[in-house]
């Protein structure tokens, strides 16, 4: 159990320091995504499943699909 | 000099939030617990549901699921009026 | 029939295989690298979930898993297209 | 997208669909409700704008934004049934009429599906709230820009 | 029993470490996509499949309950796995990206 | 591990600030706080996870359970989520906008093509 915690916390902090890291909007954008996706799995490790189905159907799928619209609508890149 | 200013009180920041987070009460022992256990225990018979989440997001704590509601309105309606083409 | 710690061991030996599949979303050169890895996390997180509703002994986890395997392909499809030049 | 994407949709968004009608309907017995089953079905439209573009779909959003402000409505009046009470009191809770049965047992137990009396009929509200809203949201955003708009 | 559980998981968790290794490894993103997607969908079956196995053992409303859940997770996840790897790899290469060392490209002849 | 999903959703905060701090882009700004929700529906969630609980739903639960996870955090987490899509939402439409009328993502030089 502890092992679980421990790997999933840190995938989770790994992705969100590349979602912030990223120069590239796409990347960042799936970073993003995987954060959020190892961030259901730690809600699912803590027994709250309402919230895991939330964050699962909001993060797996609305979240990406509005950033890479709006990206696409505007500048792909981060201008330095 | 900015830079270093920039550094100092981003560690700042960040050892005053990790410190916060090492010193708060133990993980997996609330410290208040009279709420969370009279819900547990009646959601059955009051609310007749099987699922304590939900007899809180729509009973107990239904001002709550109001207020979201409103945010949720208010947000799709400032989506709607920034995007949508006005005709004529 | 004990088979409930294989299916611990089992979710945490594919959890760190997301490691792998993450430092590859690091390195990734192009940005079709970094979808595969995320599409790889995706097939291992919803292994984990239904091993896991396993492990715990509780039936209504595996939802989620559900909800992961229907829906996860969407960032995928929105990837590719954008890779393609399409949503304009 | 290529036929593939086409017509693997054409299979995947009738049964997410189904499934996520499924998790507004049992929300008061296992995970799920209103929140959880509307992002499922908003997801729906989001595959159906990605795999067969947004123009198809232009004409939902007049439908859409009018049923997010019913679904509303819809969940106002739900809560104020029980105002000679208190605001949203869970009047058909053991009434024994519609969603009015007792749960079987105290504890652990299957569940039954017409218990919990307004909590069903308030998940159904918001999860029309939530997958009119968000959906509306994504078909905005795929359609703005555009010379035909 | 037991032992053949713990054997459907080794082989799982053998063939997504065979993915992951896969991701890790391939010189470029045809080879990867190749490798991880055919790998981590035949491992989940394995692992997957044990769960069902699991639950249709234990029988009962709850196994039977989880045993259904979890064939529907795979079956879902057997639809929508490949098509993520096709339009994936239909993106990429409409992207411009080209397989490293390769010969010859039909699909770009044919146009 | 100790307190470690407290830790990690500080972290989790902090690295959205420092996103907000450090980068102009607006939809950089927009993932920043997306970061910042997460941190603080981890720390709200696990506030509530009492040790050895099963999730707070009687439906099927194993028989001789000894405690249950509480449920209000998880009440609350699951509203948020679902506002923070929206006035993500709300973000990403604001952008696309100023993107369309002044033709920049950068922060500062919307800023200083003021009127």
């Amino acid at each position: 159990m502890t092992a679980l915690h421990v790997l999933t916390l840190s995938l989770v902090v790994i992705g969100a320091a590349l979602a912030v890291w990223f120069r590239d909007l796409l990347a960042s954008v799936i970073a993003l995504a995987g954060a959020s996706l190892l961030l259901s799995l730690e809600f699912y490790l803590l027994q709250a499943p309402d919230v895991a189905i939330a964050e699962a159907g909001i993060g797996a799928a609305l979240t990406a699909a509005i950033y890479i619209l709006a990206i696409r609508k505007t500048r792909p890149k981060e201008e330095e | 000099m900015k830079r270093w200013l920039f550094l100092a009180a981003l560690l700042v920041v960040a050892g005053y939030l990790i410190s916060g987070g090492v010193w708060l009460h133990p993980f997996g022992e609330p410290a208040r617990s009279e709420m969370d256990r009279f819900f547990i225990e009646n959601a059955q018979k009051e609310v007749a549901a099987n699922n304590v989440v939900t007899s809180i997001v729509f009973d107990y704590r239904g001002y709550d699921t109001l207020g979201e509601a409103t945010v949720l309105f208010a947000a799709v309606v400032g989506v709607a009026l920034l995007l949508r083409k006005v005709k004529g | 029939m004990i088979a409930e710690l294989g299916f611990l061991v089992a979710a945490a030996v594919l959890v760190g295989y997301a490691f792998v599949s993450m430092a590859r979303l690091a390195a990734g050169p192009t940005t079709a690298d970094r979808a595969v890895a995320l599409d790889t996390i995706n097939t291992l997180v919803v292994a984990t979930m239904v091993l896991l509703g396993a492990a715990f002994g509780q039936v209504v986890l595996v939802d989620v898993a559900i909800v992961y395997a229907l829906l996860s392909f969407i960032a995928t499809l929105y990837i590719a297209r954008y890779m393609e030049g399409g949503l304009k | 997208m290529s036929v593939i994407v086409r017509t693997i949709s054409r299979v995947v968004a009738p049964v997410a669909l189904a499934f996520g009608a499924y998790v507004i309907m049992h929300g008061h017995l296992t995970p799920g409700g209103g929140f959880q089953g509307g992002a499922v079905v908003a997801s729906v439209v989001a595959l159906l704008v990605v795999a067969f573009g947004a123009e198809r779909w232009k004409k939902w959003i007049k439908v859409l934004l009018p049923l997010e402000d019913t679904a509303a409505l819809a969940f106002v009046i739900l809560a104020f049934l029980g105002v000679g009470a208190t605001f949203f009191r869970n009047v058909l809770a053991g009434s024994g009429g519609l969603f009015g049965a007792p749960v079987p047992q105290p504890g652990p137990n299957p569940g039954a599906l017409n218990t919990a009396g307004t909590l069903p009929l308030m998940n159904w509200a918001v999860g029309f709230k939530v997958l009119a809203g968000l959906g509306a949201v994504v078909l905005l955003l795929a359609l703005f820009g555009r010379e035909d708009g | 029993m037991k032992a053949f559980l713990y054997l459907l998981l080794a082989v799982g968790a053998l063939f997504n470490g065979l993915g992951a290794l896969a991701l890790l490894r391939f010189p470029d993103v045809y080879t990867r996509i190749h490798g991880a997607t055919k790998c981590t969908t035949f491992g989940s079956i394995f692992s997957i499949v044990a769960v069902v196995i699991y639950g249709l053992v234990k029988g009962g409303g709850e196994g039977g309950t989880l045993a259904i859940h979890a064939l529907l997770a795979l079956f879902f996840l057997l639809i929508t796995n490949p098509t993520g790897s096709h339009a994936l790899a239909r993106g990429a290469h409409r992207a411009g990206v080209r397989p490293v060392g390769a010969v010859v490209d039909k699909l770009e002849e044919r146009k | 591990m100790g307190n470690m999903p407290f830790v990690v959703s500080m972290i989790l905060v902090g690295l959205g600030f420092l996103a907000l701090i450090t980068r102009r882009n607006l939809i950089k700004l927009a993932i920043g706080i997306s970061v910042i929700e997460m941190g603080v529906n981890l720390f709200l969630v696990s506030l509530g996870y009492v040790k050895g609980g099963i999730a707070p739903i009687y439906t099927y639960a194993p028989p001789g359970f000894k405690e249950m996870v509480f449920p209000t955090p998880q009440a609350l987490t699951l509203t948020a989520i679902v506002i923070g899509l929206a006035t993500t939402a709300l973000m990403l439409a604001f952008a696309v906008v100023i993107y369309r009328h002044r033709g920049t993502l950068d922060a500062g030089k919307i800023r200083e093509l003021r009127g």
